[in-house]
């Protein structure tokens, strides 16, 4: 092992490595926007919005993500639609995480015991005050376990946003490789932030985790 | 843009070869992330801390670091001083991934099959073991079966990568005819809908395998 | 509040149930059911499993949507086929907050204490002040004997304590009717009779009540009319006393040796 | 976008930025090389401010069919099947295929030793291509993402052969000292490297070939090759 | 099969107790129990919610690991503390073969067909052929009534139904004693009736059997003997006849005024 070589280039992967938690951050943050749209799109009683909101959710998780990057990217800009490359890199990760995180959340909410709803409906509540009042506390604590382990996907998902000349962690350790014929060492750094990034978030999960179980006793 | 899929016509026997390379990979990827996964979940919920802890810790480290990262360095970083095929690399890269996402679903729902179930058959005079292969085993991989589908969905998708250390599959096939013909997007639109198709076989039949063992749950 | 709460007069019937249908795909469970309960009356109704007794008790509630007949609710109609969207909604929360239910499994909801169990519904739906609520949820904890566990979360609770804090909870909104639906079917036998007791005191208060139950001593102990149901029709209603001693009819009459017996 | 928007902005150029000397990035994370290099030395002939990026391979051709960059100075071979979707400028270096075995191979002499070996080459590169449409079932073909990838592959033994680009593997075995050699196994394709920018415009086109003719005429040209490639070495 | 194994005379208890002590924690469960059970006998524990029955229950079968005192079966010791890991792994699995438990909540495999879930054992523990396995398996759904629901999933079954099997499950090794606890608590009560049948008919063929029951009219009539448990310790054992008209102790008299009012 080189270890000048490392100490040498850790800057640049770090810096590297900024981007990857920029796009993932962004990518979370307005995914899980989406993904609510979509879950409150299947609610709605007029059927051809539900089939547009599963066709969506079945179209982008049944085609691969660095396709999707590759059409909108650098196929917008024919029809007029031209982003730059980190701008793209959040707006497709938040329109692809967020089909997968509207089933996290739908299928958190239906964990429920539907006695919980008839029983809050059964003392007068709404619809809406039930969902935030009685559903919604129960519901989190696994929400944000499902929602936790795609934020993790989202964070691996990023190294593929390199496709659209995002200079990302991935591609910085290969350009890196290209330039030093020195593999093992840079594959070695790589993975190890990513740990340490991954490893991050989860530590958030489990505070945001033990957050949500405090809020729940209100 | 205007669009010309004659290329793809050309070059659509070696996609077709491409995606059989593809789901080749995926099915002994998936026989593989399956009962590796199941094997694992069983040791760290009925081992002792010692023998499950370094699994454990083995599978984390392929739950955190992108997959591609993985196959470089089991291609290349290893190359140094072992030789292994690609498509081993890739299949060995991607079982191992998924086993550990397979692997945590395996423990939620053997912890889920209820300990009534454990005692009853021990009652019976089974032992601990065949308890475990009789008994917990069969109703976790049932109750097991939605969340596994998605997983096999996505590692489908995931053969893709496999392409960056030129295993023949969908992808690099497109790559190799997008190289020559310079029709990137025909070819990224085709392999979308080839994928989709796969997809859309493999949904029906996870819906399929839920409805069949609906009444065993 | 509406105008057609105005119709509270002394005697207009507290609950009508006015042939009322209702299925589940193909299965036809209520087949035209008539009942009327009188302020302060507690009715029984029993029957064998699957007769559609809970139907009929979440049909009052309009956890069940019926099909043709109707339901009032001090002359008020429950489904009101008129309203829509919104409107139905407003009127239906409304309606509910007068009618009390106790389910079988309780329901209470685990991610609250036993006193924001009881006191969530009038904080949040009539704005009652936190200490007020407090001091109004103690006072129904008390009544079910339950005071020292208000802050126990429901986990923690006995099936017996669980069923007394979920009748603490239907009470909090002061409803004219309760709907017990198998109250004490779920609890270990010797956790029975704590619930019972805590049904015993509403009736001598002269709460009126519609109860559901498996347990014939007790529907004949303290209901003032019963009801005996199979495959979704009235088989025989009469006084409780002529109901358990000498029913007229020979269904009612099998059902019931049955019981007695075991 | 045609030259009057471009001179309005700047000019977007793309490499692959894993293919040394003629792009990649330094130790300081610099992107450099032959090909950034002559993307600056001709737009300042051409009066334009540039921008060099980089992006994976499988990326630029999308990037150049949908318009995201200007040009590719990125070392890409002009083949007629891909003068059908892009336009290519005059060649601004000469690149030949050739062959490339361990030092310690010596049963590698001709195209007829090629049988029943395993051969690299890069994927998506005319390499590749020639290894593909030439192999007939004679030898088995194994591809890599990129040079560095490839030559890995050769000295740890995944493959006996490699095909490749001469220059940039010429420069890479002095730079790093690497154990493998040329061979000469008789006529292998020379492919013209170009600069390759979309269809119809003519002025882009004539525009870049002028400026290329520029600084191969007054020494530009011979400098940077000087710096990247070797002291007086002709690549033309 | 073990040598202990031969000491099959006559005379030998089926079931004996001796000074059992049990504690979870810092909690006593069990303080001292004896009881022994001959041949063809059937004993009824009956006893306050807590009292330890099903503790006991379990101990005899070793779901639970005793402290004190020592279990046999037909002579043989159950918690055999000479015997370590493997060795007493088969001891007990051979043990278990013996005697047949019927739990609270079934507890039937729900990924097997009825006719698998009794036949399971047999074909896996004592190798017997798919063939002769069906024909067993039959023999004993026959026997609890439900021989047309061979090939039905657990899941298909009404409660009382699921417990039929669960009797079967349990005879399908032939057993020589069988353990109830509460089998009948989880029923609805018209569905009692059916299981209690069952296991009158394994009375009448003089099966030995250790009863768990809140039933206080079956206990009487089915039972050789019973036994009231309060705390942890037998308060009282006798007859039947005796412990439920006119028991000695205030306690075993207290308990049963209550259910006797229920
Ligand atoms: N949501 C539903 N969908 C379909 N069928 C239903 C539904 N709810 C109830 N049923 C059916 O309607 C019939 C009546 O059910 P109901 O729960 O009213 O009976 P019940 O008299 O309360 O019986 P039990 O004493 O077992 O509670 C049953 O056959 C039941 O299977
Ligand atoms: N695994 C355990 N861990 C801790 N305490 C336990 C455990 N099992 C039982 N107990 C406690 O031991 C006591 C006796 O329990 P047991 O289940 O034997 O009572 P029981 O007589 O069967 O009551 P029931 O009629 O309610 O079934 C109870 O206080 C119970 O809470
Ligand atoms: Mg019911
Ligand atoms: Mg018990």
């Amino acid at each position: 092992m080189d270890f000048n070589l490392m100490v040498e280039i850790s800057p640049l992967l770090i810096k590297a490595a900024w981007i990857t938690i920029d796009i993932s951050v962004r990518s979370l943050f307005f995914g899980f926007f989406v993904a609510c749209g979509l879950v409150f799109l299947q609610s709605f009683r007029f059927a051809p919005i539900r089939w547009f909101a599963r066709g969506y959710i079945s179209v982008i998780r049944g085609t691969p993500y660095f396709v999707q990057l590759l059409l909108v990217f650098y196929g917008g800009p024919s029809i007029g639609f031209r982003l730059d490359p980190i701008t793209c890199g959040v707006f497709v990760g938040a329109f692809n995480i967020g089909a997968y995180m509207s089933e996290a959340i739908r299928g958190s909410i239906e964990s429920v015991d539907s006695g919980q709803a008839e029983a809050a409906r059964s003392l007068g509540f709404g619809r809406a005050q039930t969902l935030v009042s009685i559903v919604l506390p129960q519901a989190a604590a696994l929400m944000i376990r499902s929602v936790g382990v795609l934020a993790i996907v989202v964070v691996k998902n990023s190294s593929l946003v390199s496709i659209i000349s995002v200079v990302e962690l991935t591609y910085q350790a290969q350009r890196l490789i290209g330039s030093t014929y020195k593999p093992l060492e840079i594959f070695t750094l790589t993975a190890l932030i990513y740990i340490i990034i991954v490893y991050a978030v989860m530590g958030i999960i489990e505070l945001a985790y033990r957050r949500a179980m405090r809020y729940t006793t209100l | 843009m205007e669009f010309d899929f004659t290329p793809v016509i050309t070059y659509f026997p070696t996609l077709l070869q491409g995606l059989g390379v593809g789901l080749l990979v995926a099915l002994v990827v998936a026989f593989m992330s399956i009962v590796g996964g199941l094997l694992v979940a069983v040791i760290s919920v009925y081992v002792n801390k010692v023998v499950s802890w370094p699994l454990r810790f083995f599978i984390w480290l392929f739950m955190t670091t992108p997959l591609l990262l993985q196959l470089y360095f089991l291609y290349f970083g290893l190359g140094e001083w072992i030789l292994i095929p690609a498509i081993l690399v890739g299949i060995l890269g991607l079982g191992f991934h998924y086993m550990a996402y397979n692997a945590d679903i395996f423990i939620a729902t053997i912890k889920a099959v209820s300990g009534g179930q454990y005692e009853a058959s021990r009652s019976l005079g089974f032992g601990h073991i065949a308890t475990i292969f009789y008994i917990i085993v069969p109703q976790a991989l049932i109750r097991s079966i939605p969340q596994l589908g998605n997983n096999m969905i996505l590692m489908v998708k995931d053969t893709s990568v496999l392409s960056a250390i030129g295993v023949a599959e969908l992808v690099y096939a497109s790559q190799y005819a997008i190289s020559v013909t310079f029709r990137p997007f025909e070819f990224f639109i085709v392999i979308a809908v080839m994928y989709y198709v796969v997809n859309i076989f493999m949904e029906l039949g996870q819906a399929w395998l839920e409805r069949m063992t609906a009444y065993r749950r | 509040m509406s105008t057609e709460n105005q119709t509270d007069t002394p005697d207009t019937p507290m609950v009508e149930i006015r042939d009322v249908y209702k299925r589940f795909g193909d299965l036809e469970v209520l087949k035209g059911i008539n009942l009327t309960v009188n302020r302060g009356k507690i009715i029984s109704i029993i029957g064998p499993s699957g007769s559609g007794k809970s139907t009929l008790l979440r049909s009052v509630n309009h956890l069940e949507v019926i099909e043709k007949g109707s339901i009032f609710l001090e002359g008020v109609q429950v489904n009101r086929p008129d309203l829509k969207g919104l409107a139905f909604e407003r009127h239906i929360n409304h309606i509910r907050q007068n009618m009390g239910m106790v389910f079988q499994h309780f329901n209470l909801f685990p991610h609250l204490s036993t006193i924001d169990n009881v006191t969530l519904a009038p904080r949040k739906l009539k704005g009652m002040e936190a200490k007020a609520a407090r001091e109004w949820g103690m006072e129904l904890l008390n009544r079910v004997g339950l005071a020292e566990k208000a802050d126990v979360f429901p986990n923690w609770l006995s099936g017996g304590q669980k069923q007394r804090v979920a009748i603490a909870r239907a009470l909090a909104m002061k409803p004219k009717v309760m709907l017990f639906d198998e109250a004490t079917s779920a609890l270990d036998p010797e956790l029975v009779e704590e619930v019972n007791l805590v049904m015993r005191s509403l009736a001598e208060e002269h709460m009126t009540m519609l109860i559901v139950t498996h347990e014939m001593g007790f529907a004949r102990d303290v209901s003032d009319w019963a009801m005996f149901m199979d495959g979704g029709v009235v088989v025989e209603e009469c006084a409780p006393q002529k109901l358990f001693s000498n029913p007229d009819q020979e269904r009612t009459r099998n059902f019931l040796k049955k019981h007695l017996q075991g | 976008r045609d030259l009057n928007e471009i001179r309005d902005d700047v000019l977007q150029v793309v490499n692959s930025g894993a293919y040394p000397p003629f792009s990649f990035v330094d130790t300081q994370g610099n992107l450099v090389g032959f090909d950034v290099d002559i993307a600056e030395a001709l737009a300042e002939k051409m009066g334009v401010k540039v921008n060099v990026q980089s992006s994976p391979w499988n990326g630029i051709i999308a990037a150049m069919v949908g318009g995201r960059f200007d040009a590719c100075i990125c070392s890409m071979s002009d083949t007629e099947e891909r003068r059908q979707a892009v336009t290519f400028t005059d060649s601004y270096y000469s690149a030949g295929l050739a062959v490339w075995v361990q030092d310690s191979t010596n049963d590698v002499n001709s195209m007829d030793d090629f049988a029943g070996k395993r051969v690299g080459s890069t994927l998506g590169e005319t390499g590749n291509q020639w290894a593909v449409e030439n192999a007939d079932g004679n030898w088995s073909n194994q591809t890599f993402q990129g040079l560095p990838d490839m030559m890995n592959g050769l000295t740890t033994g995944r493959i006996d052969i490699m095909i490749a680009d001469d220059v940039p593997v010429m420069v890479a075995i002095r730079e790093n000292d690497t154990k493998i050699k040329m061979i000469d196994v008789g006529d292998l394709p020379r492919f013209p490297a170009a600069i390759s920018i979309q269809k119809n415009q003519p002025e882009l086109l004539a525009a870049l070939n002028v400026a290329l003719a520029e600084i191969k005429a007054d020494g530009t040209y011979q400098a940077i090759v000087d710096k990247w490639i070797g002291e007086g070495a002709n690549i033309e």
